[in-house]
């Protein structure tokens, strides 16, 4: 086939199950070289749209399309043979997340060899070689060895590499990864997304799938925004980022935090109703404030905390942090997985013996006692977690939760908080109908909220935040930060907010802690540690951020 | 040798075979108790027979130990006795010559045939015979049906070679008829003196057959002895058995084994279920030997000693409300023979009084008003001031057959009709024991195999009621009747074979009338086999099927 | 197993206990024949008009007595399973909540009733305890028991460390609280599922132990305790046993059915 | 049941489960204490347990109660097999002689437990291992078709499993026996030393095994072909087939193995009754008659086996598991 000829084209591509349409009318082209990212939320039928050019949409799934091209073959009426001729040959298929997409039974050599041994590439050693060759190329150290391992013996990145390096096994002309980043660490993203960048520059097509423009936006030549099953908006990176016409993709960037100053909305404003006015003690903001200093609400000396791999040797989760969170202030922290940030917030919340070092909350100790005498005043001290759902009890109503809550357990009768559970439902801004919900049936926005709620539910002046978005698609995100911000404004809460994501902490936080191994290597206002990174890890870390969208 | 006794009009889809059977019988010993045995034709010689037991697997072969039926069945082929019976069931002597007893009875003289050599060389005579009978009597033994059958010896010296002289306790003429019992059979003094797990494992005698060798839950192989001399020359055929070998199998499983039979996996099986006699007598490849066991009738005992059953209008109300024949006919399918008679069928001196037995519902009504038993409660069962009228009824698994079990079953509905709950409880062998230790049984199935008429001092003499070390007692009836008892000592102790037969028949009527059992049939012992084997049917005094004369036609 | 297939077995299984939980309730509505009156006359009749699935031994109408042995046989298996699950919650609570040396211990216990084969024990029980319905029953829950408590014991020690008991201690709850509150009702939904299951195979048990003799007293009409008594008279009337063994193995499997299904319904 | 069975399999309680990385000598280790904790403990509950069954035990030393034993024989039998002593000596003499291998003299067979064991083992052995052969190739099998052949195999296959699973041992061996013996013919009903004997109780034993094990094992491959790394392979080229043999497979195996230790314990379950139904020697059937005689030291001999057994069985399927999972042992 010559160069002009696209590697993929589809033309109309519906994909239905069983009479519900997830993806329809859906047009695009990948030519050689070229970088297409496919973005949108949860839902938006990316993943879908993806699998159906493998033919892999899945059991009781209807494909149509005008067109379907895929590496100059007419796919539409492929048979099981054709399509197995092409996958792995013709087309690369890097799935989502690469923890399940190895299988732990076997070598990643194997897996990688599959799909050399599938298209009859050459003799075993031959192949043992090239598998090695491959490893290399995605730069895994000791590839020999790498080879011999099972999936469950390599680190998140690792298994990423690999998955890519059996997707690019036979240099495929063509390409698919979906959401190829998530889950993974931000600098961990950042040399994946670039060894994708590499293969493109090498000449293959690449089709990208992500819910994220700011990741895609360093290696995509043109962006197609999906909602809902349909393409809203196709461009250049250019066009689509810097004059979008869609009000979604507007929406999509307004969302996204990167480069977007303290309490600036990241939502359109009219995501939930107006909170009713406030009890007066709630507003009073900035206690324990003595002669012009301001007492820390929070604060950590000293924090130690080391786990026993074995009778031998320890794993050292937290060493030495210190903090102090101000009232009506955020303190973020930001680190990559295994720095420590949720060992150091599950300390602080009383729900872990430090080793060494002292938590003291409200200029009370807390930390190092009994929990007896922390009981009582929990109620000033509030958490919200990643995941909300596993946080609640399967078989209360949301309003069972909340009147629990706010009786500090004296009761889950909703009727006896009739009015407060309502007064909270509409400050978290969930519509009062929600109150009989069970947690499970409600969205992953609802449900933070709903969490957000429950912490809010004694009146606390600390709330510990840790990944409370990270779950979240990037809209979601915004209404909950955003809520978080208003809450903070309005109660003159204070927050230790812990993310892994940098943009989410710099348009969170007062001050800043970055965090590695179990050490806070860097500390200070939010601006100094983002403009003037005095450590080198955090100028790694911001290195490896994806680029704030307007900078484009 | 001898014969189980014919019942012609016992199975009655057969009849009329068995009835040609007889004519046949004569004292020719061979299986002509059988079914439509034609002529068996010449012998031959050889071949291995596969026999099947349905019987729990003896502990040990030597039937001196303990000494149950299943261990008499298998000893039957290498053990012989002192005495035996022939084919009208008359006692005559085997191993010994002859026998003689003082006037006063006290004084027994056993002469012992010569010529005569256990299969391990050793000879038999006095000194063998005596080192038997201490042998049984030794507690270290553990004998039970033996030891309770010598109980009367007081001493024993070997005279000589051939004479061997017993000291009684008391007068005993029943000796001989336990002398013919295989629990008392005869063994090698050498072998004897092994240890007993040895002795066990492969007794040694004087038998057509000898132990080879015993795969314990799977069979006893037994091997034709060579120079075997027929003790009484006469109807059987001379020299050694037809049959070179005998595997012994254990196949508890009833089914299983009448499959096996059909399938041809082994030759003869016994313990034949009703249902299986009633298909196979039907078909041409397989014939049924019916032998039953001496000694006591099956019957159930009503436990006199406490209430209701001290009331004989009670007891005898609960004879009227059943209905055993019916229930006999469909569940056994002819293949059994009611009974009337405390003693089976095949003791000479049994005595039956059907009349005694009808079912008669009305009857038992008005003896159970009678009796104060009026009133019923909510379920229709008879009440007497507060108490229902309700009896317990401990049924050994192991002891029962099924089509047993089935008939106590419809016994129990039958009497509910009459307002009598009967409570079956079906139990393993010891903690059935153990219910009838501790009287607490109202009826009771026990069968007891013992050849003569002695059988009924053990079941029925008051000293029977008073329990063994082990807490067994043999009297379940519980029957204390000094004039039974007076009865029953004369009876086992005259000389008077006239006076033995009247007095025995005076002490039948005695139970029979006082309502204390109620026979069922006689003690079920049935064999299938495959027509393959010829001349099946002799037997030994207890009725278990000696193969000596048997041979597989090929 | 969601396909719309896996829905039709289910309601199947679903109609099938029903149908037996209302034969163990009102026996007399399903089956008006007295299940105990015998007819020596008519005994070893064949499935027909007159008896639907023939007649036994003693001429008794093998439907009704199928019918109304249903409460027994389910009985034995519902009281069995509760056995089963009652010790079950004590030991595995016990472990889950007992500290280090309790859960230690409770440990080496299961591991020990582990290692003896389940009829072993109860038969060695029954030995003890006297043959009987209720022995019997103790004995299956018992041999039963050790893999109920596994299961339970996981499942606290799972919730021990979840989301939501921490969120109930950040909300200053007291421990006892959340052990009641949030632990134990969490940790026994599934044994809905267990018990389902339980009840089939604890009915199948009881069969297998009525085999050996060790069943319910006559006449009272129970499975496993006809399908031994039939088993003699196998070659005679295939129907005496063919279809109380056909009520064992239908209640058994509807049973596994439905739990799977429920758990596939809880795992949704 | 596949859910039971998980349960049963769960290798949470096995003597001394590996947490942590943890060195095959400290493995090894570990498997042979909680083994020898076990044995003893099962020892110990059995001697306490039989000595509570009521019946004095030199009754069935005398050959049950029935037995019209005289006063000088039991106690000559109570003093030949130490009964007269005081039970905790009793109890630590057996205990010191099962130390040094000695089980002691059975009762009812009136010969040392140790010989009858070595006599009624290789055929229950035999049975059960064959059995345990047929079942994993059945379940296997039936799996691997069913899945293979979409919604409706898998259907019907695991319809077929949750019958098999709920057959009663002593029904299925009756019926077989009618069907294949007295109507076909084709087989005999009791087992002989031939292999066609042993067909039937195989059978017997295998068919409901075959059930539960088809069950776990074909949820195991049911969740690994819905799963992401089957799809990658798939995205890679590899074809239905190829899926189901080089990824499923393995995790059905491993819910299979795991199964191994309750099997077992079903077998020797299973086995008292065919044994007894098809007249087959062996262990099964000795433990029922050795339970109703109250022969104490054969159920002990019996019951220190299968504890035996079911701990090394355990050692295996978890060192088999460890082999197949490489997760297992790490985490």
């Amino acid at each position: 086939m010559s160069a002009s000829e696209p590697l993929l084209r589809v033309k109309d591509l519906d994909v239905s199950f069983g009479g519900n349409s997830v993806v329809s009318g859906i047009s695009f082209t990948v030519n050689p070289g070229e970088c297409l990212a496919l973005v949108g939320e949860s839902g938006s039928g990316k993943s879908v749209t993806a699998r159906s050019l493998l033919g892999l949409a899945g059991p009781g799934s209807h494909v149509r399309a005008t067109a379907l091209d895929v590496a100059g073959k007419d796919a539409r009426n492929f048979s099981q043979r054709s399509w197995r001729s092409l996958r792995g040959k013709e087309v690369g298929f890097i799935l989502q997340d690469a923890l399940t997409s190895l299988d732990p039974l076997r070598t990643v050599g194997k897996e990688i060899d599959d799909a050399l041994r599938l298209h009859s590439s050459g003799s075993g050693s031959q192949r043992a070689a090239r598998v090695v060759e491959l490893l290399e190329a995605v730069g895994l150290d000791d590839p020999l060895r790498r080879a011999s391992q099972r999936s469950g013996e390599l680190s998140g990145g690792m298994r990423q590499r690999a998955l890519i390096a059996s997707a690019i096994a036979l240099d495929p002309l063509l390409i698919i990864a979906d959401e190829p980043t998530t889950a993974l660490d931000a600098t961990i993203a950042a040399s994946v997304m670039d060894l994708l960048g590499d293969l493109r520059r090498a000449g293959s097509g690449m089709l990208l799938i992500s819910h994220d423009l700011a990741t895609v936006a360093s290696v995509a030549d043109s962006i197609a925004v999906m909602a809902a099953g349909r393409i809203v908006e196709r461009g250049t990176r250019e066009q689509v980022l810097n004059s979008p016409q869609h009000p979604y993709t507007r929406a999509l960037l307004a969302a996204a935090p990167a480069g977007k100053p303290r309490f600036t909305k990241l939502s359109p404003a009219s995501t939930h109703p107006k909170p009713p006015p406030l009890q007066p003690e709630q507003a009073t903001v900035h206690q324990g404030e003595e002669d012009g200093v301001v007492l820390p609400v929070l604060s950590a000396r000293g924090l130690i905390k080391n786990f026993p791999l074995s009778k031998t040797e320890n794993f050292r989760a937290v060493h030495n942090v210190n903090f102090d969170l101000l009232p009506g202030q955020t303190l973020g922290v930001v680190g990559e997985s295994g720095s420590g940030k949720t060992t150091t917030a599950r300390m602080a919340l009383g729900l872990l013996r430090t080793d060494a070092g002292t938590v003291e909350l409200l200029g009370g100790p807390w930390s190092q006692v009994p929990e007896s005498a922390r009981r009582n005043r929990r109620s000033s001290l509030g958490a919200v977690y990643q995941d909300p759902l596993s946080s609640f009890d399967p078989r209360h109503s949301a309003e069972a939760i909340l009147a629990d809550a706010l009786s500090l357990g004296a009761t889950r009768n909703p009727r006896a908080h009739r009015q407060q559970i309502s007064e909270l439902l509409s400050l978290v801004g969930l519509a009062p109908d929600m109150a009989q919900r069970r947690p499970a049936t409600l969205s992953g926005g609802q449900r933070q909220r709903l969490a957000i709620a429950r912490a809010l539910a004694p009146k606390p002046k600390v709330l510990i935040c840790d990944e409370p978005v990270s779950a979240l698609d990037v809209s979601v995100q915004a209404q909950v930060l955003d809520l978080l911000d208003e809450l903070q404004q309005r109660l003159g809460l204070s927050y230790l907010f812990i993310s892994h994501d940098l943009a989410v902490i710099r348009h969170m936080s007062d001050h800043v802690l970055v965090m590695r191994a179990g050490e806070v290597v860097e500390s200070g206002t939010t601006e100094s540690v983002f403009t003037a990174p005095a450590h080198e890890y955090t100028r790694s870390l911001l290195a490896a951020a994806p680029p704030s969208l307007s900078s484009i | 040798m001898t014969l189980a006794r014919p019942l012609a009009t016992k199975l009655f889809p057969i009849a009329t075979a068995l009835a040609a059977a007889l004519v046949l019988a004569g004292c020719t010993p061979s299986g002509t108790t059988s079914d439509a045995s034609s002529d068996p034709g010449s012998p031959v010689t050889g071949g291995n027979l596969v026999y099947a037991s349905g019987d729990a697997e003896p502990s040990c072969l030597d039937p001196h130990v303990g000494g149950n039926y299943p261990q008499a069945l298998v000893a039957s082929q290498y053990l012989e006795t002192l005495y035996t019976k022939d084919a009208e069931g008359k006692l005559i002597p085997w191993l010994a010559a002859d026998s003689t007893v003082s006037d006063d009875g006290l004084t027994r003289t056993v002469s012992i045939r010569d010529g005569i050599t256990f299969t391990d060389g050793t000879a038999l005579d006095a000194a063998a015979v005596k080192a038997n009978f201490e042998h049984l009597l030794d507690p270290k033994t553990a004998s039970s049906t033996g030891y309770l059958a010598l109980g009367k010896i007081a001493s024993m010296k070997a005279v000589d070679a051939s004479t061997l002289e017993l000291k009684l306790k008391t007068p005993d003429n029943s000796l001989l008829e336990s002398f013919s019992m295989p629990w008392v059979a005869i063994e090698s003094p050498t072998a004897l003196k092994r240890t007993q797990e040895e002795n066990c494992a492969a007794p040694v005698g004087t038998g057509p057959f000898k132990v080879q060798s015993w795969k314990k839950q799977y069979s006893v192989q037994m091997v034709r002895n060579a120079d075997y001399v027929l003790p009484v020359a006469g109807a059987a055929h001379a020299g050694p058995a037809y049959l070179d070998s005998i595997t012994w199998r254990f196949i508890p499983e009833a089914a299983t084994r009448y499959a096996a039979l059909q399938a041809g996996e082994v030759d003869i099986i016994d313990n034949a279920q009703p249902d299986a006699i009633a298909t196979a007598v039907k078909t041409s490849t397989i014939k049924h030997l019916d032998a039953p066991r001496p000694g006591a009738s099956n019957r159930i005992e009503l436990n006199s000693s406490k209430a209701p059953f001290n009331d004989e209008k009670v007891r005898e109300a609960f004879i009227h409300a059943v209905n055993i024949n019916a229930s006999v006919d469909s569940l056994f399918f002819g293949s059994a023979k009611r009974s009337y008679s405390p003693l089976s069928s095949v003791e000479p001196l049994a005595y039956s009084e059907e009349s005694l037995f009808n079912y008669d519902p009305t009857k038992a009504g008005t003896l159970l008003d009678a009796a104060g038993w009026s009133e019923r409660d909510a379920q229709g069962y008879r009440v007497k001031n507060g108490v229902r009228l309700s009896l317990t009824f401990p049924v050994s698994t192991s002891q029962s057959i099924p089509a047993e079990q089935s008939l106590f079953e419809q016994i129990q509905a039958t009497a509910k009709e009459s307002g009598i709950e009967v409570q079956i409880n079906l139990l393993d062998i010891s903690s059935w024991y153990g219910e009838l230790f501790t009287n607490s049984y109202n009826l009771v199935s026990a069968p007891y195999t013992k050849v003569g008429p002695g059988v009924l001092s053990i079941l029925f003499h008051s000293d029977s009621t008073i329990p063994a070390p082990s807490g067994y007692f043999a009297n379940l009836s519980q029957v204390k009747d000094p004039a039974l008892d007076a009865l029953l000592n004369t009876a086992g102790s005259t000389k008077d074979e006239a006076q033995r037969k009247d007095l025995y028949t005076q002490a039948q009527k005695k139970v029979l009338e006082g309502y204390y059992l109620l026979p069922l049939y006689d003690q079920q012992n049935h064999f299938l086999y495959s027509e393959k084997l010829k001349n099946v049917g002799a037997t030994t005094a207890v009725a278990s099927p000696i193969f000596f004369d048997t041979w597989l036609a090929n | 197993m969601s396909t719309h297939l896996a829905k039709l077995p289910r309601l199947l299984a679903a109609a099938l206990l029903l149908f037996f939980l209302l034969a163990a309730i009102a026996p007399n509505l399903l089956a008006p024949v007295d299940p105990l009156a015998i007819d020596p006359a008519a005994a070893f009749s064949a499935p027909g008009p007159g008896h639907l699935l023939g007649t036994d031994e003693s001429g008794r109408d093998i439907y009704s007595r199928i019918i109304h042995g249903a409460r027994s046989s389910l009985l034995i298996g519902a009281a069995a399973t509760a056995i089963g699950l009652g010790l079950a919650l004590v030991l595995g609570t016990l472990a889950g909540f007992g500290g280090r040396w309790l859960d230690f211990g409770v440990g080496r216990i299961l591991e020990v009733l582990f290692a003896l084969p389940g009829l072993l024990l109860a038969l060695v029980f029954i030995a003890l305890a006297g043959p009987g319905v209720t022995t019997t029953v103790i004995a299956v829950g018992l041999t039963w028991a050790p893999g109920y408590a596994r299961m339970i014991r996981a499942q606290i020690i799972a919730l021990r460390s979840s989301a939501m008991v921490e969120a109930a201690t950040v909300l200053g709850r007291r421990r006892s609280r959340i052990l009641l509150v949030h632990i134990l009702p969490n940790a026994l939904a599934p044994l809905a599922v267990l018990a389902t299951l339980g009840l089939g195979q604890a009915i199948l048990w009881a069969a297998s132990l009525s085999f050996l003799g060790l069943g319910s007293p006559p006449p009272a009409p129970e499975w496993g305790t006809m399908l031994s008594a039939g088993r003699t008279y196998l070659s005679l009337a295939w129907w005496m046993t063919f279809f109380p063994g056909l009520a064992i193995v239908l209640v058994a499997a509807a049973a596994t059915v439905l739990s799977r299904s429920m758990k596939a319904g809880g795992s949704r | 049941m596949s859910d039971f069975a998980k349960i049963q399999s769960s290798p949470s309680g096995v003597a001394g489960t590996s947490h942590g990385t943890r060195s095959a000598a400290r493995w090894l280790l570990s498997k042979i204490m909680g083994g020898i904790f076990v044995l003893w403990a099962v020892f110990t509950a059995i001697f306490f347990g039989l000595r509570m069954i009521p019946g004095d035990p030199a009754q069935a030393i005398m050959g049950g109660p029935g037995s019209q034993a005289s006063a000088e024989a039991l106690a000559a039998a109570r003093e030949q097999y130490g009964l007269d002593q005081p039970l905790y000596v009793q109890y630590f003499a057996q205990l010191w002689r099962l130390v040094q291998g000695d089980l002691g003299t059975s009762y009812s067979l009136k010969s040392p437990v140790v010989e009858v064991l070595a006599e009624l083992l290789p055929p229950t052995l035999i049975l059960a291992g064959l059995a345990l052969l047929v079942a994993w190739a059945m379940a296997l099998v039936l799996a691997v078709l069913s899945t293979r052949s979409g919604a409706v195999g898998v259907a019907l296959g695991s319809g077929l499993e949750i019958i098999s699973a709920a057959v009663p041992h002593f029904w299925l061996a009756s019926v077989l026996i009618m069907l294949f013996s007295t109507m076909l013919g084709w087989l005999p009903p009791v087992s002989t030393n031939t292999p066609a004997g042993l067909v039937l109780p195989i059978i017997t034993l295998a068919l409901p095994l075959a059930g539960f094990m088809g069950q776990v094992m074909r949820d195991s491959m049911a969740e690994a072909q819905r799963s992401a790394f089957a799809l990658s392979a798939r995205a890679r080229g590899e074809s239905e087939t190829g899926v189901l043999l080089r990824h499923s497979l393995r995790h059905g195996a491993l819910g299979g193995i795991a199964l191994s230790g309750w099997a077992l314990g079903s077998l020797l379950s299973g086995a008292v009754v065919v044994e007894s139904i098809f007249a087959r020697p062996g262990l099964g059937r000795s433990l029922l008659s050795a339970v109703t005689a109250r022969d104490i030291p054969l159920v002990t001999g019996v019951a220190l086996f299968s504890a035996a057994a079911y701990v090394l069985i355990m050692a295996f399927s978890d060192l088999a598991e460890r082999l197949v999972d490489p997760r297992i042992g790490r985490s």
